[in-house]
C-alpha cells in the first residue's frame, strides 16, 4: 500500500516539477499571490526577514517550553510536568533555542546587514542563499511536529547516546531530532558558505579586508565555523540515524560500539557552535558602541584577529564539556588550558568596547541599552567559564545549574542581547521606520532585570548540589525559594518579550520614515534608502577607508563616491525551486521518521530531481535598466 | 598537426582561458565549491576517526586481516587513480575550448567511475557472505559506513557528470556550463583523495593490524 | 589586434601541452606512491613499526600533488582557498586523531 | 586545605545574600562547606578562580560605569570625539595581565588534576568498591570484603575509598557535592574516582548526568562512620539476621518468594535464586530511604510497593496493587525485618 502511495505522490510531484503545475489558471493564481512573491524571494534583505520571522515562530515555541518548565520547579516534589515529558521540554526548549532561533535570528541580521555593509548588490549565491533558509525552517518545524504525533526527542539537546538509542527512548522522539537537525543542518551550511564567498569575492571596489565594518569580520569567521563544525554534527546524525533506523551498531556497547564516540562529535561540533551563535553578535555590539558613541572602533585590527583567533580555538576546546567522562589527567590537562587560552581574545573585545566607549559622546538608544547591557552580563558568563575551564572544580560545575547559569550568560546575556540591538539598530533599514523607543528601553529594562532575576541565583542553586535537568527537589534540598525567585525572572523575561511583539505592533502602527541615516552610521548600509532597494546600491560606492560612510562625512561629503558610471543591473530571477527542493527534504524527514523507508527515499529522488531541473534551468537572471533606477532612487529620495 | 590546433585555436578566440573564472558566477562557483570540499575533509575525518574507534570491535565475525583482499583494491585504486587522470584531462579540453576532447575524457572519467563502483559493490557482497555485514558488529557499522560513503560520493559524481554531458551536448562549452565541469572535475579529484586515505587507512592499515 | 591573437593563441598552445606533460608526471608519481604503499604492506620490506607512518606519509603526498596538479590549487593566486582548504584538513586530522586515541 | 573553608567564609558577602533572598532556608548540600579533601581541594580551586574573576569583574565594571557617566552626550553637545585607533600599550596591557591571572589559575589547577586522578595503590590496604549505576539506582560492591548493597555507599572516616564506576545500561554521573565533585559512569568503560569523608555523617547524592525519566529521583547518600562502626557494619552485612522470626514475617518471605525475588537477592537466606536485576536488600530495615528518595517507613514502603511508577516514572519495578491487603502487610512486616 504504502508503496502504491509512494509512486503516486512520486508521479504527482514529477509531473508538478516538470510541467511546473499542471492548471495554468490555478498556478496563475498562486503566482500573483503575496504569499509566492515571498516563498520564491531570492532577495537578501528578504530572506533576512523570513529568517526573523522564522526564528521569532520557534522562539514562541522554545519560551513557552522555559515557562512550562520554570513552573514545575517552583515547588519541590511538583507533580506539574514530571518524568518523561519535562525531559521533553528541556530538550526541545534547547535544541530549539540553539538551532532554530539564535541560528536564525543572527542570520536575519547577517543576511540584511553583511551585503549591505560590503557594497554589494546581492549575495554570492542567491539561490542557495533561499535554500538555506527554507531548509532551516523545514527542519525546525518537521521537529516540532513531533509535539503533535505522540512523543518529543528527551534526551537533552546534547542528545547523549545510549538514553538517544531505540533501546531507553521508545518511539520515534528522537528520530524527529536526528531528522531535523539534518535538514536544517545542510540549510545552515550552506547559508555559512553563501556568505563566505560573498565577503572574499563581492567586496566593493576599495574594501579591502581590513577596511571591513566588524559586522561583516565576525560573520566571515562565523560562517567558517560553520563551514568546519557543522560537518561533524551530519556526521554524528548519519550514525545515529543509522544506528535508530538502520540497526546499526556504533554506540552499544553490546554489540562493541562505544556512546563516546558521539560524545566527541557532537561536541567537536557543538564548541564551535557556541562561538558560531557569540561571535556574530560581538560584530552587533561593535558596530553600534562605534556608532552610539561616535568613535571609530578602538584596536579595530586587534578585534579582528581576536576574533580570528577565537574561531581557531574554538575547534580545539570541545572536550572541557567532557572533563568528567574519565578521559584521563594528561587530555583533560590540555584542554582546560587551551579553553582558558580563549579568555585573552575574548578579554581584549571586551576592553576595546570600553576604550570605544572612553571618549566617545555616548547616546543611550535602545540599541545601545543593549550593547552597554550586554558588557556586565557577557563578563559574568565569561568568568564562569574560565571557572568552568578548571577540570577539578568543573567535576563540581559539571551539569549542575551552574553550567545552566552559565551558558544562558553567554546565550541570552550575549546572543539576544546582541540579536535584540540588531533588530533595534538594523530596522530601519529592514522596513523604513524605527521601533519605538520609549517601549523599547521598558523592553529593555524589563528583560534586563528578569534575566538576571532568573539565571544569577542559578549559579548558587547549581553549587548547593541541584543537578541540571532534573524535574524535580526533594524539599529538605533547601532550594524552594531560590528556585521560586528563579521561576519569577522568567515570567518577568516573558513579559519584555512580549513587550518587543507590543513594540513591533505599535511602530508599525505609527510608522514614521526613518530616512536614508536614522543613527548617524558610519558604514554603508546607512548611505543607501530605507528600505533598501531591492538592487541595494545604484552605482557601487568606491571604499577608501574604514567606516566609509564616516569618513566621507568627515570629508564633507554626503554621499559616496561612486566606482562605476550608472548602467543596467544584472538581477536573479526569483524561483520555486529552493521551496520544492525543500519540501522534498521534508517528505524524505517525515518518511524516515514513520520508518517508511521507501517515503524517504522518494524525497530524496524529489531533491534530486530538483537539482538537475536547476542545473538544466538557463536561468540568467534579468537587467534593471537605467531610467528605472533612476526613478527608483529619486522616490525613494522624494 | 598543427592545422588542427589552429582550427581549434581560432574556435577558442571566443572563450577566455580559464573559462571557469571568467564570470562572477563562474569564480563564486568554484570557491564556493573549494569551501564545500573544506567541510567534506572534515565529514570524512569524522567518519574515518569513527571507523578508527571502532575497528577492533569485530566481536565473532572476520578481523581486518582476515577480511581484506589486496587484489582487489590494488585494481580498485587504479581505476579510480586513473579517473582522476582523466577527468583533469577533461578539463585540459575545456580550457582548450576542445568540445571532443572534453567529452571523450569525461565519458572515460564516468566509464572508469562505473568500474569502480561494480568493484565496491562486488566486495561488498563477498564480505556479506564471509559474515560481515552492516549490523554483524560495530567495525562492520563503521566499515560500510565510511565506504559506503565515499561509493555514494562516486555515485553522485558518476550521475552529475553524465547529466553535464547532456548538458554540454545541447549547449557545447560556454561561461555557463564552464564553471560547471571545472567544479565536477574538482569533486572528482576529492572523491579520489578520500580514497587514497581509504585505502592507506581502511585496508593497508587493517592488514597491517 | 591580428598579432595580439596570434601571440594568444600560442600561448595558450605553450600552456595546455606543458600542463598535459605535468599532470602526467604526476599520475605517475601517484601510481608510483601508490604501488610502494601496497609493497610496503605486502612483501614485508619496512620494519613492522614504520609501515604506518610511511604508508600514512605517502598518502599524504598524494594528496598535495592531488590539490596542486589536478585541481589547479596554485597558492599565490588562491591563497584563501588554499588556506581554507588547509583549515579544514587540520580539523579534520584533530578529529581523527581525538577520535582514534581519546575514545 | 583549610583556606578553602575560610575563602567560603569569606564569600559570605554572597553567600548570607542569597540566603537573605532565600529566606534563610539552608541548602542541605552545598560545595561551599566540604567534609572530605577531595571536595575541599575542589573548593580551594573554585574560590581561587572567584577570587580571580571576581578583580576582573570589578576591573571591568569600574572602568564601565567611569565611561558610562562621564561620556554621556550632554544636550546640546554637537561635537566629534577623537576618533582614536587604538593604543598600543594599552592593548598589550590586556594581553598580559589576563595571560598572568590564567597562569596563577593555571598550575593549581593542574596539579589538583593530577592527584584527583590518583589510582588505588596496588598493596591491598585500600578499600575499593565497585559502584555501577542503573536506571535509576545504585548498586555498591566491596569486592575486597564481599558485600553487595543499594543506594547508601558505607564509608569508614579518614580513609581514602577508591571507587570504580561503570554503568550497567545508560550513562550516569556520581555526585556527592560534599565530598567530591563528579565523574560519569559509562557503560563499557569503568572510570575511578576518590573520596573521604573527615567526619561522620550522611552525605546526600544525586545522579547529574541526564539518563531518562527519572533522572531527577535517582537519589543516594555517602554514610560515613568510624572505622568501629563500619567494621561493625561490614560484620553484619556479613552475618546479616534475614530470617523471619514472626508467622507474619515467614508469610511475608513466601510472598517475597513468589514476586521479588526474580529481581532482588537478600544474603544469609537459603533462596533459590539471587536476582540481580534490582537492589539487593539483605539489611533494608536498616536504610535510611525507601527507594533512595523517602524516608524509610510503613507508609512509604507501601506506596512504593503499590506504585512504583508514580515515584519514579520509568522504573523497571512493576507494581505490586494486585497483592491484598495481608499479603502486602506481611511483605512489609519481612521486609522491615531484614537487619
Amino acid at each position: 500500500m504504502a508503496t502504491i502511495v509512494t509512486i503516486i505522490v512520486f508521479i504527482l510531484f514529477l509531473g508538478a516539477i516538470l510541467t511546473g503545475g499542471y492548471n495554468k489558471e490555478l498556478m496563475a493564481r498562486f503566482r500573483s499571490h503575496w504569499l509566492w512573491d515571498w516563498i520564491t524571494t531570492v532577495d537578501h534583505k528578504k530572506i533576512g526577514i523570513l529568517y526573523a520571522l522564522g526564528g521569532g515562530f520557534f522562539f514562541i515555541f522554545g519560551g513557552i517550553e522555559a515557562l512550562l518548565m520554570r513552573m514545575q520547579l517552583f515547588y519541590p516534589n511538583n507533580d506539574f510536568i514530571v518524568g518523561r515529558t519535562f525531559n521533553e521540554l528541556l530538550s526541545m526548549h534547547g535544541t530549539t533555542m540553539i538551532f532554530f532561533v539564535a541560528m536564525p535570528l543572527l542570520f536575519a541580521l547577517m543576511n540584511v546587514a553583511v551585503p549591505l555593509q560590503i557594497g554589494a548588490r546581492d549575495v554570492a549565491f542567491p539561490f542557495l542563499n533561499a535554500l538555506g533558509f527554507w531548509l532551516f525552517f523545514a527542519g525546525g518545524l518537521l521537529m516540532n511536529l513531533s509535539w503533535l504525533f505522540g512523543n518529543a526527542p528527551d534526551a537533552g539537546w546534547t542528545n547523549y547516546v545510549p538514553i538517544a538509542a531505540n533501546e531507553y527512548s521508545a518511539g520515534t522522539g528522537i528520530d524527529y531530532y536526528v531528522l531535523g537537525l539534518q535538514i536544517s543542518g545542510i540549510g545552515t551550511l550552506i547559508g555559512g558558505i553563501n556568505f563566505l564567498v560573498t565577503i572574499i569575492n563581492m567586496r566593493a571596489p576599495g574594501m579591502s579586508f581590513l577596511r571591513m565594518p566588524l559586522f561583516t569580520w565576525t560573520s566571515f569567521v562565523a560562517s567558517a565555523l560553520i563551514l568546519f563544525g557543522f560537518p561533524p554534527l551530519t556526521a554524528g546524525l548519519f550514525l545515529i540515524m543509522f544506528e535508530r533506523l538502520f540497526g546499526a551498531n556504533f554506540f552499544d556497547v553490546a554489540a562493541g560500539g562505544n556512546p563516546i564516540i558521539w560524545q566527541h562529535l557532537f561536541w567537536i561540533f557543538g564548541h564551535p557552535e557556541v562561538y558560531i551563535v557569540i561571535l556574530p553578535a560581538f560584530g552587533v555590539m561593535s558596530e553600534v558602541i562605534s556608532t552610539f558613541s561616535k568613535k571609530r572602533l578602538f584596536g579595530y585590527t586587534s578585534m579582528v584577529f581576536a576574533t580570528i583567533l577565537i574561531g581557531f580555538l574554538g575547534f580545539m576546546v570541545w572536550a572541557h564539556h567532557m572533563f568528567t567522562v574519565g578521559m584521563g589527567p594528561v587530555a583533560n590537562s590540555i584542554f582546560a588550558i587551551a579553553t582558558m587560552a580563549i579568555a585573552v581574545p575574548t578579554g581584549i573585545k571586551v576592553f576595546n568596547w570600553l576604550f570605544t566607549m572612553w571618549g566617545g559622546k555616548i547616546r543611550f538608544t535602545t540599541a545601545m541599552l543593549y550593547a552597554v547591557g550586554f558588557i556586565p552580563t557577557f563578563v559574568m558568563g565569561g568568568v564562569t567559564g574560565v571557572m568552568l575551564a578548571s577540570p577539578p572544580a568543573d567535576y563540581q560545575y559539571h551539569d549542575s545549574y551552574f553550567v545552566v547559569a552559565h551558558f544562558h550568560y553567554v546565550l541570552i546575556g550575549g546572543t539576544v542581547f546582541g540579536v535584540l540591538a540588531g533588530l533595534y539598530y538594523w530596522w530601519p533599514k529592514m522596513f523604513g521606520y524605527t521601533l519605538n523607543e520609549k517601549i523599547g528601553k521598558w523592553n529593555f529594562w524589563l528583560f534586563f532585570i528578569g534575566f538576571h532575576m532568573t539565571f544569577f541565583i542559578q549559579h548558587f542553586i547549581g553549587l548547593f548540589g541541584m543537578p541540571r535537568r532534573v524535574f524535580t527537589y526533594q524539599p529538605e534540598d533547601g532550594l524552594t525559594l531560590i528556585n521560586q525567585i528563579s521561576t519569577y525572572g522568567a515570567f518577568l523575561m516573558a513579559v519584555a518579550s512580549i513587550l518587543l511583539v507590543v513594540n513591533i505592533v505599535y511602530s508599525y502602527r505609527h510608522r514614521v520614515p526613518a530616512g536614508n541615516d536614522p543613527w548617524d552610521g558610519r558604514t554603508l548600509e546607512w548611505t543607501i534608502s530605507s528600505p533598501a532597494p531591492f538592487y541595494n546600491f545604484a552605482q557601487l560606492p568606491r571604499v577608501r577607508a574604514l567606516d566609509a560612510f564616516w569618513h566621507e562625512k568627515m570629508n564633507g561629503r554626503k554621499e559616496m563616491e561612486p566606482a562605476e558610471p550608472l548602467g543596467p543591473i544584472h538581477m536573479p530571477n526569483d524561483t520555486h525551486l529552493p521551496f520544492v527542493m525543500t519540501l522534498g527534504f521534508f517528505v524524505s524527514g517525515l518518511g524516515f521518521v514513520f520508518r517508511s523507508n521507501e517515503v524517504g527515499v522518494l524525497g530524496l529522488i524529489i531533491v534530486i530531481l530538483t537539482m538537475f531541473v536547476r542545473s538544466f534551468e538557463k536561468d540568467h537572471g534579468y537587467h534593471v535598466e537605467t531610467d528605472e533606477i533612476e526613478k527608483t532612487e529619486k522616490g525613494a529620495n522624494a | 598537426m598543427s592545422t588542427a590546433e589552429l582550427e581549434h585555436a581560432k574556435t577558442s578566440a571566443g572563450l577566455p582561458p580559464h573559462p571557469e573564472r571568467a564570470t562572477m558566477e563562474g569564480r563564486n562557483k568554484v570557491l564556493g565549491f573549494w569551501l564545500f570540499l573544506g567541510a567534506e575533509t572534515v565529514l570524512f575525518a569524522c567518519l574515518f576517526g569513527t571507523y578508527l574507534a571502532l575497528k577492533g570491535s569485530t566481536l565473532d565475525g572476520p578481523t581486518t586481516q582476515e577480511l581484506y583482499k589486496i587484489p582487489m583494491v590494488a585494481a580498485a585504486t587504479i581505476i579510480l587513480l586513473t579517473s582522476s587522470l582523466t577527468s583533469v584531462l577533461g578539463v585540459l579540453g575545456l580550457h582548450q575550448n576542445n568540445y571532443k576532447k572534453l567529452m571523450f575524457w569525461f565519458g572515460v572519467t564516468v566509464l572508469l567511475g562505473a568500474a569502480f563502483l561494480g568493484l565496491e559493490i562486488y566486495e561488498f557482497v563477498e564480505y556479506v557472505h564471509e559474515g560481515h555485514t552492516f549490523t554483524s558488529s560495530a567495525f562492520g557499522s563503521a566499515f560500510y559506513t565510511l565506504v559506503g560513503t565515499h561509493g555514494a560520493h562516486v555515485l553522485f559524481g558518476i550521475t552529475w557528470i553524465t547529466a553535464l554531458m547532456i548538458q554540454a551536448r545541447r549547449r557545447g562549452i560556454n561561461l555557463d556550463t564552464a564553471p560547471k565541469f571545472f567544479v565536477a572535475s574538482l569533486y572528482w579529484h576529492f572523491v579520489d583523495v578520500v580514497w587514497v586515505f581509504i585505502f592507506t587507512v581502511v585496508y593497508l592499515m587493517g592488514k597491517v593490524g | 589586434m591580428e598579432a595580439k591573437v596570434q601571440q594568444n593563441q600560442t600561448q595558450i598552445k605553450k600552456q595546455s601541452s606543458e600542463s598535459s606533460l605535468k599532470h602526467l608526471i604526476s599520475f605517475g608519481w601517484m601510481i608510483l606512491l601508490t604501488a610502494v604503499a601496497f609493497a610496503a604492506v605486502a612483501l614485508n620490506i619496512v620494519p613492522q613499526n614504520l609501515v604506518i607512518p610511511l604508508i600514512l606519509a605517502l598518502a599524504v603526498v598524494q594528496v598535495f600533488l592531488q590539490l596542486f596538479t589536478f585541481m589547479h590549487l596554485d597558492f599565490k593566486k588562491h591563497r584563501l582557498t588554499v588556506m581554507f582548504m588547509f583549515t579544514g584538513i587540520g580539523i579534520g586530522v584533530i578529529c581523527a586523531v581525538a577520535l582514534w586515541i581519546l575514545v | 586545605m583549610s583556606r578553602g573553608k575560610h575563602s567560603a567564609r569569606l564569600l559570605s558577602i554572597f553567600a548570607i545574600l542569597t540566603l537573605l533572598m532565600t529566606g534563610c532556608e539552608e541548602p542541605a548540600k552545598t560545595v561551599f562547606d566540604p567534609k572530605g579533601s577531595a571536595g575541599e581541594s575542589q573548593l580551594d580551586l573554585i574560590m581561587l578562580s572567584i577570587y580571580i574573576m571576581i578583580f576582573v569583574f570589578v576591573v571591568v565594571m569600574a572602568i564601565f560605569f567611569y565611561v558610562l557617566i562621564r561620556y554621556r552626550q550632554k544636550p546640546g553637545d554637537n561635537s566629534i570625539p577623537k576618533q582614536i585607533e587604538g593604543s598600543m600599550k594599552l592593548e598589550l596591557l590586556w594581553i598580559v595581565i589576563p595571560i598572568i591571572l590564567l597562569a596563577i589559575l593555571a598550575v593549581p589547577t593542574l596539579s589538583t588534576t593530577f592527584s584527583l586522578a590518583e589510582e588505588a595503590p596496588d598493596n591491598g590496604d585500600a578499600l575499593r568498591v565497585k559502584v555501577t549505576a542503573h536506571q535509576y539506582w545504585w548498586e555498591f560492591e566491596y569486592p575486597d570484603l564481599g558485600i553487595k548493597t543499594a543506594q547508601e555507599l558505607h564509608i569508614p572516616t579518614n580513609e581514602k575509598v577508591y571507587l570504580e564506576l561503570t554503568s550497567d545500561d545508560v550513562i550516569h554521573s556520581f555526585w556527592v557535592p560534599e565530598l567530591a565533585g563528579k565523574q560519569d559512569l559509562n557503560p563499557g568503560k569503568t572510570n575511578t574516582m576518590w573520596l573521604d569523608a573527615k567526619e561522620p555523617g550522611t552525605y546526600a547524592g544525586r545522579c547529574a548526568e541526564l539518563c531518562g525519566a527519572s533522572h531527577a529521583l535517582m537519589n543516594f547518600e555517602v554514610v560515613a562512620e568510624d572505622r568501629s562502626d563500619f567494621d561493625q557494619w561490614v560484620a553484619e552485612r556479613k552475618n546479616p539476621s534475614s530470617e523471619p522470626q514472626t508467622a507474619e514475617q515467614k508469610a511475608g518471605k513466601e510472598v517475597f518468594t513468589q514476586n521479588c525475588m526474580s529481581c532482588h537477592a537478600i544474603d544469609g537466606t537459603k533462596m533459590k535464586t539471587k536476582g540481580d536485576k534490582g537492589p539487593n536488600l539483605t539489611g533494608f530495615a536498616k536504610r535510611n530511604k525507601v527507594a533512595g528518595l523517602m524516608e524509610n517507613n510503613d507508609e512509604n514502603l507501601e506506596k512504593w510497593l503499590k506504585h512504583p511508577d508514580q515515584i519514579k516514572p520509568g522504573t523497571y519495578m512493576p507494581s505490586f496493587d494486585y497483592l491484598n491487603k495481608k499479603d502486602m502487610n506481611n511483605l512489609k512486616e519481612y521486609l522491615r525485618s531484614l537487619e
